[in-house]
């Protein structure tokens, strides 16, 4: 049970060592891997056999403790924190940068393992603010004006959405007397009034949500996630936005919030797909690609059948392989060529190496759900836990502009030419590559095969077939057509005020439904 | 342009005044559930030995919490530090009246000793490593305005300041896991609680206190010392 | 009780006044303040724990290092375009007329001269946010702007009014003088230009490229080179006009002016 | 009462803060409202805690009785930590914008970075 508590701490040890002892970088690196590897099979091992297990800190009781509890999504979320964590650092192997950097990496990793356990709604506050500072940063680490400005909006932005939750915590602890929440679901089966969950619900939603990259909160994400350095870029994408979704899932287990979440993951879906289709900057719109991709997740935890939570783990954990895999791939085509719009990097396409070009292909093909790839499993298991057709077609919308969106990349994957790549990138590729082909059968550590069983049928084969069909064939007509979108929310003011506008969409959702 | 600033305005004052309202209005102001802070305000006193209940929560019940704390205000000082390297120096005037540095020399002494108490004492008063180290700090804040920040600066000796900051950063993280080689749970307690009231009480809270007063004062001293040597314009 | 109610009720004007501040100074000390009478709030709820830490963290340390952050060190920060023969760049060096005087002026002040660039239409700004003390570079006096102290005029000068059209006719809003003088010099030797209004220094600089598609007419009236000065510094501006009087009654801007438009 | 009049404080400050996160340009006020939103839900937190005649939670003697609530102030000396660290690093951040583009208008810089990017 100690190790709920090593795998966090021992990050931040590391954080700590990686400053002092700055020749020993990177064996601290290999050593923090190793340490995760282990710590993490022998938590599988655990799992298998206990289903969750808990500790309360100190030894305490959960009360006046601190709880820590590791279950299924922990276990999922963190061999997807293994696998990126070991591709980055392959890719910034040979990459000259000082020993802060590395700190603030572990750092960030120490704080994502300690989201995956935390059940305190305080404790979740202050990682996640840890999570904030860290990833703030990381995107300023360059020092480019751009980056400055963008890492401080998100600053701004995503601490206005702690202060709210950190309200939503005081209305909490002062109506349930309590932070736990497994005590709070206690507390709300035995309180005959319960009004004040409206309220509590909706700010913790609406201050989680800012960090989450829901559409209608998270407006700092595009600029954020461009502009960042592209092992960041793909830290930010992959991991830390889906450490918000994992609140998410904690907080919908205990609070009625499955009909609001379904209507802000269609939102953000079908808004960050229109954004994703019209833009041509590459890592923008891998950005707001992003923002779309959590809709899915949102969807799934919406939902709220066995199934479909099957689903979300499923899709969360591809979505973090592909999209940190795009983002690697794609930082190291616009080095190659100093462009970034996907026009021109397909005009110069020569001058980037094939294995390159082949990542993009094989993120390519697993974001736009290509039966065996990654994207597909996750599709399939979400298809088949929703029951109402609504959901169903708003799904099939997705997939049909995701398809629209990377339709464009196409003539990137021609096989010719091709530049220098490092040995040690082409291996952080392989990392990320490997996992996204043999998906399937990787499913099966954590999904039961009786959900398999369910979903699996030729009809899901043959949709998303015609739909991946469907979008390569009218990729290029509604590129064309399709009307200037508006900017002006992405600013800071905007932003702020959306976010507010955001909390009320919320709120009225949860009062209706 | 003009009429959408103003629509902005008007749209923002009323979804801020709504939103002001509906968490007012929602509140349910009936006496609230004292249950846990009964537990704690019978508990600490035997469980822990600090008199300070406050201490003992921060220290103690909840460490966990406090350890990202001071996570949190390393990586604030790192990034002062990290950033502000490389940007502009200035030339630093020194005021040369005698009235300022005569005032720092008086105040210095009895200010860096409450910061000292404030720190020691955590267990059994209000403060405590945190707000100790500022204190502290700020003393030496009052020496870097007289003085000049460099002059105060050359008396530290940089690296053994940054070997001692992230020394008792090391132990504070592993202080906690040390239960593990006894063979107990992590964030155990494995000092004995003492008598509450007592100078030497409340177990390793104490020892918490020293060193997060020592990281604290350091980390302020650092975060001083980098803005009034690399002032801004803005 | 009745005193814990009175600070609680002074935390929203005390906020409120200090966030509604133009100067940055007095936004940070009046939150310093603000602070200041949160932690005795907190002593008064019975937090002493809290009144500690907030007292010494947000009162003091936060307030610290804002106002050094903002301290500007004997700066005077002049706004300007840049005219050929009043302020312009010659390789590093900023040379001209007002240059001349405004270096003279700091000089008398003790202050450094930072001189930034900005389009004529964002100086006002500039100067009521605070990022600036004066605004330079050919500023008219018919300039219609409340928001700013203004000088006396310094130098006469006129205004001419160029148009692509055989007969030139006037509005109003085309009066105005808008944007950076070399993106102007540009579009004028790119011939996009149809129609502006140039003051006597733009358009002698002006002149020596092609005028002959424009009919230049110069329009009727007094005008004469004026500076702004930011509103939040009165004193300066008193200073300054004085400054300038004395230049004028002992013929010393004469000569300067001599110097630069012979 | 106390605590009503405490709840009541803190979100009108908590409105305050963020009329002035979007309205004022200046990055500093913003920055400086944003300290206000963190800070009054703090005060929001520690009024919750509080009661009438209340004593403060450092026990002096046998008897038990009337100590206001400890945790939520044991809770917002973390908060206040945490809201000095975002304070502290985001005054480096626009130090170093500041230096760029001298200005601290949001919406100045904001037009200079679409200036660039679409050059």
């Amino acid at each position: 049970m100690t190790i709920i508590v090593l795998l966090p701490l021992l990050h931040f040890v590391f954080a700590v060592l990686c400053l002092s002892w700055q020749r020993g970088t990177r064996g601290i690196i290999l050593a923090a891997l190793l340490i995760d590897t282990i710590l993490l099979g022998v938590l599988f091992a655990v799992l298998d056999q206990a289903g969750s297990i808990s500790i309360t800190l100190g030894g305490w009781g959960r009360n006046v403790g601190i709880e820590l509890v590791a279950d299924r999504t922990s276990l999922v979320f963190g061999f997807l924190t293994l696998f990126l964590e070991g591709s980055i650092l392959l890719y910034l192997w040979r990459e000259h940068l000082q020993p802060y950097f590395f700190m603030l990496l572990h750092l960030l990793l120490g704080a994502v393992f300690s989201v995956l356990f935390a059940q305190d709604l305080f404790n979740i506050y202050v990682i996640m603010e840890l999570l904030t500072l860290v990833s703030f940063l990381l995107v300023g680490y360059g020092k480019r004006p751009q980056q400055i400005w963008a890492s401080l909006k998100y600053l701004f932005l995503a601490s206005l959405g702690m202060g709210i939750y950190l309200l939503g915590v005081a209305v909490v602890y002062y109506h349930a007397g309590t932070m736990n929440l497994g005590l709070i679901a206690t507390q709300l089966t035995e309180q005959q009034d319960t009004t004040w969950v409206l309220l509590a619900s909706s700010l913790l939603v609406t201050g989680i949500a800012v960090k989450a990259g829901i559409f209608v909160f998270s407006l700092w994400l595009p600029a954020a996630h461009a502009s960042a350095s592209p092992a960041v870029s793909a830290l930010l994408s992959g991991l830390v936005i889906k450490m918000g979704v994992v609140v998410l899932l904690k907080l919908a287990a205990i609070f009625p919030l499955s009909g609001s979440l379904l209507v802000l993951g269609s939102l953000t879906g079908i808004l960050g797909i229109i954004y994703a289709i019209t833009t041509y900057e590459l890592k923008y719109m891998l950005a707001f690609c992003t923002l779309s991709q959590i809709g899915y997740l949102l969807i799934g935890i919406g939902t709220g059948s066995k199934v479909a939570l099957s689903g979300t783990l499923c899709y969360a954990f591809a979505h973090g392989l592909f999209k940190g895999l795009l983002f690697l791939a794609a930082g190291s085509a616009i080095q190659a060529t100093g462009k970034k719009d996907i026009r021109e990097l397909i005009m110069e396409r020569s001058n980037i190496s094939l294995i390159t070009r082949a990542a993009l292909l094989i993120g390519t093909l697993g974001i736009i759900g290509l039966p065996p790839f990654a994207g597909f499993c996750g599709k399939a298991l979400l298809n088949a836990g929703t029951q109402s057709y609504v959901t169903q077609i708003v799904l099939a919308l997705l997939s049909f502009g995701t398809v629209v969106s990377f339709a464009r990349l196409i003539p990137l994957f021609r096989f010719e030419g091709g530049g220098y790549l490092p040995r040690t990138k082409s291996l952080s590729f392989l990392i990320l590559a490997l996992p996204i082909v043999l998906f399937f059968p990787l499913t099966h550590l954590f999904v039961p095969a009786w959900q398999w069983q369910t979903s699996l049928n030729i009809s899901v084969f043959i949709k998303n077939l015609v739909v991946i069909g469907m979008g390569i064939l009218l990729a290029r007509p509604i590129a064309n057509h399709f009307p200037h979108l508006e900017k002006r929310f992405f600013r800071l003011e905007e932003a702020a005020v959306v976010i507010l506008s955001g909390f009320f969409l919320v709120f009225l959702l949860l009062l209706f439904a | 342009m003009r009429y959408r600033r103003i629509g902005l305005i008007v749209y923002a004052t009323i979804l801020v005044c709504c939103f002001c309202g509906l968490v007012i209005a929602f509140f349910s102001y009936q006496e609230p559930t004292r249950e846990l802070g009964a537990i704690y305000l019978s508990r600490a006193p035997s469980e822990t030995g600090a008199a300070n209940i406050v201490s003992a929560i921060y220290l103690n019940y909840r460490l966990y919490d406090t350890l990202f704390e001071i996570l949190i205000f390393s990586v604030a000082v790192l990034g002062v530090r990290f950033y502000l390297s490389d940007y502009r120096e200035i030339v630093e005037k020194i005021p040369e009246s005698q009235i300022v540095r005569t005032s720092a020399d008086l105040f210095f002494p009895p200010i860096f000793l409450i910061g000292i108490y404030l720190t020691l004492s955590g267990h059994l008063s209000p403060g405590g490593g945190f707000s100790g180290g500022v204190v502290a700090g700020t003393a030496l804040l009052l020496c870097a305005v007289a003085l000049g920040a460099n002059t105060v600066g050359k008396r530290f000796h940089e690296p053994v300041l940054r070997w001692l900051e992230w020394g008792v950063l090391l132990v504070v993280l592993s202080l906690p896991l040390l239960p593990i080689v006894v063979g107990r749970l992590p964030f155990t307690e494995l000092l004995p609680p003492g008598t509450m009231g007592k100078v030497i009480s409340g177990g390793s809270i104490p020892i918490y206190n020293l060193l997060i007063g020592i990281k604290v004062f350091i980390g302020t001293w650092v975060i001083i010392h980098y803005f009034m040597r690399h002032r801004g314009e803005v | 009780m009745i005193v814990l109610l009175v600070l609680l009720s002074l935390l929203p004007v005390l906020a409120a006044f200090a966030l509604s501040r133009r100067r940055r100074f007095t936004a940070i000390v009046g939150m310093g303040l603000f602070s200041l009478i949160l932690s005795a709030v907190y002593l008064l709820l019975h937090a002493p724990d809290v009144a500690v830490t907030e007292a010494a963290i947000n009162a003091a340390l936060i307030t610290f290092i804002y106002i050094i952050a903002i301290r500007k060190t004997g700066r005077l920060v002049v706004v300007s375009d840049e005219i050929p023969g009043l302020l312009h760049r010659e390789g590093e060096q900023i040379s001209g007329l007002e240059q001349e005087i405004l270096s003279g002026f700091a000089r008398q002040l003790g202050l450094e001269l930072v001189i930034r660039f900005l389009p004529v239409e964002q100086i006002p700004r500039a100067l009521q946010q605070g990022e600036a003390d004066i605004g330079a570079g050919g500023i008219i006096s018919e300039i219609d702007d409340s928001r700013v102290l203004k000088t006396q005029g310094y130098l006469p000068t006129a205004l001419y009014y160029l148009s692509r059209q055989t007969k030139p006719h006037l509005k109003q809003e085309e009066s105005a003088i808008t944007g950076f003088f070399s993106d102007l010099r540009e579009e004028f030797q790119a011939g996009k230009t149809q129609a502006c209004t140039l003051d006597l220094a733009r358009f002698v600089a002006l002149s020596r490229s092609d005028l002959s598609p424009y009919t230049v007419r110069r329009l009727d009236g007094l005008f004469s080179y004026i500076f702004l000065i930011a509103p939040a510094r009165e004193r300066l501006h008193h200073q300054f006009v004085s400054y300038l009087g004395k230049l004028e009654e002992g013929g010393e801007l004469e000569k300067l002016t001599r110097r630069y438009f012979s | 009462m106390l605590m009503i009049a405490g709840v009541i404080v803190s979100v009108i400050l908590f409105g305050i803060g963020l009329l002035g996160m979007i309205f004022r340009r200046d990055l500093i006020i913003k920055l400086l409202s944003l300290g206000l939103v963190n800070g009054s839900v703090m005060l929001c937190l520690v009024s919750l805690g509080s009661r009438a005649n209340g004593i403060a939670p450092i026990i002096r003697g046998p008897e038990n009785a009337g100590y206001v609530n400890p945790l939520p102030q044991a809770l917002v000396l973390s908060a206040i930590v945490i809201n000095f660290a975002i304070l502290a690093l985001a005054l480096v951040f626009v130090m170093l914008l500041v230096e760029h583009y001298h200005s601290t208008d949001s919406q100045r810089i904001e037009h200079e970075i679409k200036r660039e990017r679409e050059l």
